[in-house]
Parts: structure tokens; C-alpha cells; sequence
């Protein structure tokens, strides 16, 4: 049985598409690394101005200078540039990240994405989340379905101060994978042990169901 | 290993893509830096109602010289045009729209296209004729003009190396315009002298990263205008 | 020959000319790019109610870490203290102010001082709580925030390499903020692994030109907190 | 007998010191480089990216791919960077350059220049002369004293348009080098075979002169 982080970074990973430039925010996220077949031509873009970046070579010594956002030790594969941050987020302005990977305090039915802020208990700042999140193509959410006291992270309307408005594309929890689209999150694959009315009942937002069609993973 | 990145391509095929009426940025400072290659496959393929946006001119019987000289540009956003009779006697006659912009303004107005922003504010050129009709706002008791970012559909540059992802090294003051026209435009055609394998330049010495190119073109330093003539601003 | 140019200093003698209150820009994201020997030298020497701008707040017992742990910054412009818990102590208690910007807007902001504007127009933000309070104008029927560079009276940087006149040339993720600051602040101060003549470093693979340091300093990567131990953003 | 351009310029490369960041423009004060003593440390900047240029040493070939502003051959000296347009017009803006030389059209007494545009006649561009006088600290203007009807160069105010308003601190010609000051033009230096009279008749703007510590060049 894979834990539930391994499911939502297995399925995640079925995102990436040979020749896209792929950014992975800190946390979860940043593991889908691992997750890459190694013969897949991605260049993987981090924010603090890398793009190309690679797992070290096992037994390789890290390069003191050479991190990722996240603050992990990280190589670079031929082909790789650094730059300033400038630079490094005119690339994603220019909308030339094609998709990014973020977890989520809460996201909704429209898109909206809160990850950076709850008021009054965790506010260190924001990072590059927010242009990440505005700017690129493709924003695939990965976090629990649920909070650590049970409440769902999937909501009718964010609560929490909005990273971004509208700009998430598919959410991956280890209940299910959800595509944001204009009629609401409509329900591409269900966990393979799941019910459907389990499903809804873990979610704090309506979801579009079509059995005929639903995934498994 | 796939190789959709691979941005290796002819130059004509290159050049096909683009349209009538196309707003153009073509690189270069006089001479140096200007994509001579791109812009005689332009001339040859004969495009038209073209916008061109260039620092200068060239010379008219050289790089965009040619392209105005055979009537193909509407249109030209620079700084200076001072050294191709050919441009000022079209400009004089109206069949040339010459849009002139102070040449640290241009270069920041495209940059700031690359940026992904909308504008900049700034105080050059207030007081003066070049400044009129500008949007002026104030902010903490000064007045700032507002400049808009230069956008194009395209744009033609010239690198010293490439690699096949389109990661551009400049070299000398054939640097210019170049790595801000290649973050400005919605297709980036690149010529190098050089085409090198991914990983066969220092990630420290890459001007433009391969995020910014659509395509690469080789062309030879032997056989190009590039550097074979006499030239001026 | 005259040597007026010559800008390598001893570091005390560099961090002393920085005065109470000032405003320091520090590169860095993170450890790699932190100026750790000159951030060292100037809690050693004890100047107080500092403004600091920094992309983050590294950890509590390194870099800018150690200056707010000791209360000698008043106020901090960032885009992230997340690993930083004494920063976040600090600003819980009132001691600290923090003021929170997306990274790439501070970046900018950084760089739009560096190229001489007042600010630049955006959109990055609107319709969220970070947008809130920011001067907004219509343009072609868009809105648009203005975002005013942010300038220093002091850079700190870190470069892999220098010469005697200042040019700097920086290395793989420790590039990050420090170019942008390097152009942005009154005065420069960059600390460097090696200091060569003038002439040891190849024009085109220069990051920041001589102009815009004041300051050079040289430490030595084996005795210094750069890169001997984990850090994280 | 030096030519008025020769007096010109010998008189013009006495406002460079060591250490400092040089601008040429284009024409006349491009030959400046001719008259910089070689052991002279100063950076000489040119607009296109380049710090540090200086003349191609005889017998050299030139690089194709390095030029001045003018369109000239360069060569650079230790320590020069090349950068690219942004970059070079930021180290004008943030006031790095410290002294540029330029040719005028009229110049006047409250230190206004006109260098770029003859409405009706001559407007091939500005290039990049307006932020070159909007932001340098001192600005020499270098020009013949009247032009070619005899007409002064030298006026109350300036009737074409500006390149920059209030910019000009020293203006040199073959007549004489003048200050710009809160009070007027000052002459500093006088030609050695001209006299007081002679200057004033050849200048359309009031000049202040104080023959006791009027210098001769």
C-alpha cells in the first residue's frame, strides 16, 4: 500500500509532460523530484534562480551554493542556467513556467488558492508563491484532502487571505483528483479504495461526479 | 531521451513563421549584435507591413537598411536613425512612421516587456518636447511620466553562442538589445555562431535563459555581414 | 600609476563608514549569496536600529539571524521568515517591524532602484490582502498597482569573485538578490572569495559592473559560514 | 598654431581626473580619447555596454564585435565589463558616470543644451544624449563658438529643442571655456589671441568676466 503522500505524488508526477518547464514549491511538492522517469526531458525551475535543477548524484558532495527554494542541496542537469531573481521571476511573469506544483491552507470551486497566511496564528510571508500562483499556466494543488482535525481543505469559498484568485487547474489529495473548471471541480480520479459518497462527504465543496468516466489511482 | 526541447532549426523555416504586419524587434547596436542572417532571410522571403523596433537604423544598404530601403517597414521604434539617408528621405516623404524614443527609455521599455510589467515611471525627458503627451502622475509631491512596456510579436537576435535548448551567451558590445528584446517577445528566433549540445555552457555565463527562446539558427561568422564592413551607429 | 580606483579595504574598515539607522540591503536567499563575514563584522562593531532588506531572515544563529536575535534591526523588509523563529518572536512581541512583499515584487522593487526609476505598474497581487493600500491607476481600461522602487543606503553582497576596481562575478544560486542590490544602494560593500588585479576577469562574465561598488573585501570561503552548514530559505 | 579643435580638446581633457567614469559623444568629444594621458586611470564608458574602452593599440585588428557608441573600433583595458542597454543607461540614471562631453546646437546661460533636433531640417533621433544630460553631474558641452553663418551657439535661451533642461556645467570652444553658475556664464579660460571684446561680440548670451583671474589656453 503506497502512504498517502506517495499517491498524491505518483499521480501528480502523471502531470508532467516531456519538454514543459516545471516549478515545485516547497514541502510535498518539491519530492515529485523523485517521481520523474530519469530519461523525461523537463527542466525544473526554482525561484531562487535556477533553471534545470536535478537530484545530487548519490555520494556526490553538495555544492555549498547550489540550493533550491526549499533549501535542499540540488545539482543541475546539462543544459541548466542561473540568474537573478529578477530574472528568475521575469520568467515566470512572462508566463514561460509551464506548471507549478503548491500546497493549500484551502482552495475553492473558482480556483481561489490560500496558502500563505492564517491571520492571527502563521504569517511568515509569502515568498514567491504569489506570482507563481498568478502567473503560471498550469497550477496543480497537492495537500491532504483534510485537516489535521478532519475539516475539509476543499472548499465553497477560501476563508483564508487568497494567495491568488482563480488560478488553480487541478488538485491532487490522496482522495481524489480534481480538475477546476468553469462549471466547478469536476472529479477526474478517485482514490482506488474510496467511495464516492465518502468522497463528498470528506469535501467541504459540491463536486461533479461522472461515474461512467472516473479514474482510479 | 525525447527532445522537445531541441530548438535547432532552418533558418527559412524559422523565418516562414512569420507574418504580415508583424511587429519586429531586431536586435543590435550599429553593426554589432544585429541578426544579419535573420534579416536577409526576411528580405528574401518578403514579408510586409512590417513594425520594427531597433536602437538604429543600420546603414541603408545593410541589415534593416535593405528591409526599409525595399519598402517593407511601416513602421520604426528607435532612438536614431541618423546614418541611413535612405530612412530619413522614406520618414521625410511619409511612407516610413518613425516612432523616436530616448535610447535608455527604449531599452527599459522593452525590458520591462520582458519583465512581465505594465509600465515604469520616470522623470527623464520631463521638461523637454519628448516627454510631451505622456501620462504624468504624482506621488509624494514629484511628478513621474509614465512609461509603457514595448512589446512584439518577434523577436531577432543575435548570440555569440547557442546551445540546442536556445540558452544565448552575448559577447562584446554585440550584447546591446539583444537579451532584452529575447525576454520581450512572444517568439524569439535566435541566431549563434556556435550551436553547442546542452551542457556545453557555463550556467554562470548564460545570458538568456532557454526559457525566453523559440528557435535557433547557426549561422557562420565567415560568411555573414556580421562583422565583415565598416559601420556606425 | 594613479590607483584611485582601487577599492579593496579591510573589513572593519568597510563596516565601520555604515552608521546607526541605516538602511542595508543584504543578498542572499538563504545561505548561499549571504554576506556572512560583513553581517559578522557588523554585529561586532554594534551599529543599532537598523532597517534591513533581505529576501528572508535566514536562521536564528546565522547572517541577519544573529542581528535581530541581538535587537539591532528595528525593521525588516522580506518576503518570507519562515525558518527564522527568533524573527518571528520578535515580531509577535511588536520588537520587530516586518514588512512582507511577494518575492519577485521586492526583487523588482529592488531592481527598479537599481535602474534609476521611481517605480513600475503591475498587476501581481490585485484582488488579493497584499494589494491592499497600493496607489492603483486605469490604463487602456486595466487597473494597475504602482509599486515604488525600494533603495538602501548600503548594500552588503556576495560575490564569488572580484577585481581591485570592483567588478564582480557571482556563482550558482548565490547569485539571487545580490546584482539587484549591487546597483540599488547608495554605497556597496561586496565581500568576494578571491580579489584578482584588474584585467583577471573576463568582461562579458562580469554580473556588476566596478561603477556601482564602493567596497571591495576579501574572505576566505574555508573560514567563513558560507556554505559549512545546512541552511534553508 | 593648434587647430580650434585642438584647442578644443587640449583644453577639454583637463577636466578629466584619475578615478573618474568618462562619457565620449559622438563626434568631437569622441577624439577626447587622443588626449587622455596613458597612465591616466579613468574608466571611459560608452552608451552601446562597455566600461573601460580605449583605443585599438596600432597595428591591432579590430574585433567586429567591439565598437563605441560612434561606431568607432574599440579596445578595452583591464578591468572593463560589457553589459547590455539596460544595464548601461541604469549606470547613467543612478549617477555613476561621472563626467560626459558633448557637441550642441545652442547652448544658454542657465546651462540649457540643444543637441538633437532642428525642426524642419534635422531629427534623425535622439539616441542616448537625453539621459546622458539629465543625469550626469557635469556635463561639458564642447562646440565651435558660432556656426558655420557666424551666428553664436552661445545664447540668453535656447530656441530648438531641449535635450535636457539646466544641465550643462562647462561649456568649451574654441574661444573660450565658460561656467555655468546661479548668476550667468562665467568665463574661466580665454583663447590666448582673443580678446575680451571679441569674445563678447561673438557670444549671444551676457558673459561674467574677471580679467584679474581670467585664465589663458
Amino acid at each position: 500500500m503506497p502512504s498517502d503522500q506517495q499517491r498524491i505524488l505518483a499521480r501528480a508526477a502523471r502531470e508532467i509532460t516531456a519538454g514543459q518547464i516545471v516549478n515545485l514549491g516547497i514541502g510535498l511538492p518539491t519530492r515529485l523530484f523523485h517521481y520523474l522517469p530519469p530519461d523525461l526531458e523537463v527542466l525544473v525551475h526554482s525561484e531562487n534562480g535556477v533553471l534545470g535543477c536535478q537530484l545530487i548524484d548519490n555520494g556526490a558532495e553538495a555544492d555549498p551554493e547550489m540550493i533550491d527554494s526549499g533549501g535542499a542541496y540540488i545539482g543541475t542537469r546539462p543544459g541548466a542556467s542561473v540568474f537573478d531573481s529578477a530574472l528568475s521571476f521575469a520568467m515566470i511573469r512572462r508566463r514561460r513556467v509551464g506548471i507549478t506544483f503548491m500546497g493549500a491552507f484551502e482552495v475553492d470551486r473558482q480556483g481561489n488558492l490560500a496558502n500563505w497566511k492564517i491571520p492571527g496564528k502563521f504569517s511568515p510571508g509569502i515568498g514567491g508563491a504569489m506570482e507563481l500562483a498568478q502567473k503560471v499556466e498550469r497550477l496543480v494543488v497537492l495537500c491532504s484532502h483534510n485537516d489535521k482535525h478532519g475539516n475539509p481543505k476543499i472548499l465553497e469559498h477560501c476563508r483564508l487571505p487568497l494567495t491568488a484568485p482563480r488560478c488553480v487547474s487541478l488538485i491532487i489529495t490522496e482522495k481524489a483528483a480534481m480538475r477546476v473548471t468553469h462549471s466547478g471541480l469536476e472529479v477526474v480520479d478517485i482514490a482506488e479504495d474510496l467511495s464516492v459518497d465518502a468522497l463528498r462527504a470528506a469535501t467541504g465543496a459540491e463536486l461533479i461526479i461522472d461515474e461512467s468516466r472516473l479514474g482510479r489511482f | 531521451m525525447t527532445r522537445l526541447n531541441d530548438k535547432y532549426m532552418d533558418i527559412d523555416a524559422a523565418i516562414a513563421r512569420i507574418e504580415d504586419g508583424a511587429s519586429i524587434m531586431v536586435g543590435g547596436f550599429g553593426s554589432p549584435g544585429t541578426p544579419f542572417a535573420l534579416l536577409d532571410a526576411l528580405l528574401e522571403q518578403g514579408q510586409r507591413r512590417l513594425t520594427l523596433i531597433k536602437n538604429d537604423a543600420n546603414e541603408s544598404d545593410i541589415g534593416i537598411g535593405k528591409l526599409i530601403g525595399a519598402g517593407r517597414v511601416d513602421r520604426l521604434i528607435t532612438s536614431h536613425i541618423g546614418l541611413n539617408r535612405v530612412a530619413i528621405e522614406e520618414m521625410n516623404a511619409g511612407r516610413l512612421t518613425v516612432e523616436i524614443h530616448p535610447q535608455g527609455l527604449l531599452a527599459e521599455k522593452i525590458r520591462c516587456a520582458g519583465a512581465g510589467h505594465f509600465g515604469f515611471l520616470t522623470d527623464i525627458g520631463l521638461g523637454t518636447e519628448i516627454g510631451e503627451g505622456r501620462r504624468e502622475i504624482d506621488f509624494d509631491g514629484k511628478t513621474w511620466a509614465v512609461e509603457p512596456a514595448i512589446h512584439a510579436d518577434v523577436a531577432l537576435v543575435h548570440a555569440d553562442l547557442a546551445d540546442r535548448y536556445g540558452n544565448l551567451v552575448y559577447r562584446g558590445t554585440a550584447i546591446n538589445f539583444n537579451p532584452l528584446m529575447a525576454m520581450a517577445a512572444e517568439r524569439v528566433i535566435a541566431q549563434a555562431f556556435a550551436v553547442k549540445a546542452p551542457g556545453g555552457l557555463v550556467p554562470e555565463q548564460i545570458h538568456t535563459p532557454c526559457a525566453f527562446v523559440s528557435q535557433i539558427v547557426q549561422v557562420d561568422p565567415a560568411t555573414s555581414e556580421q562583422g565583415r564592413r565598416a559601420h556606425a551607429i
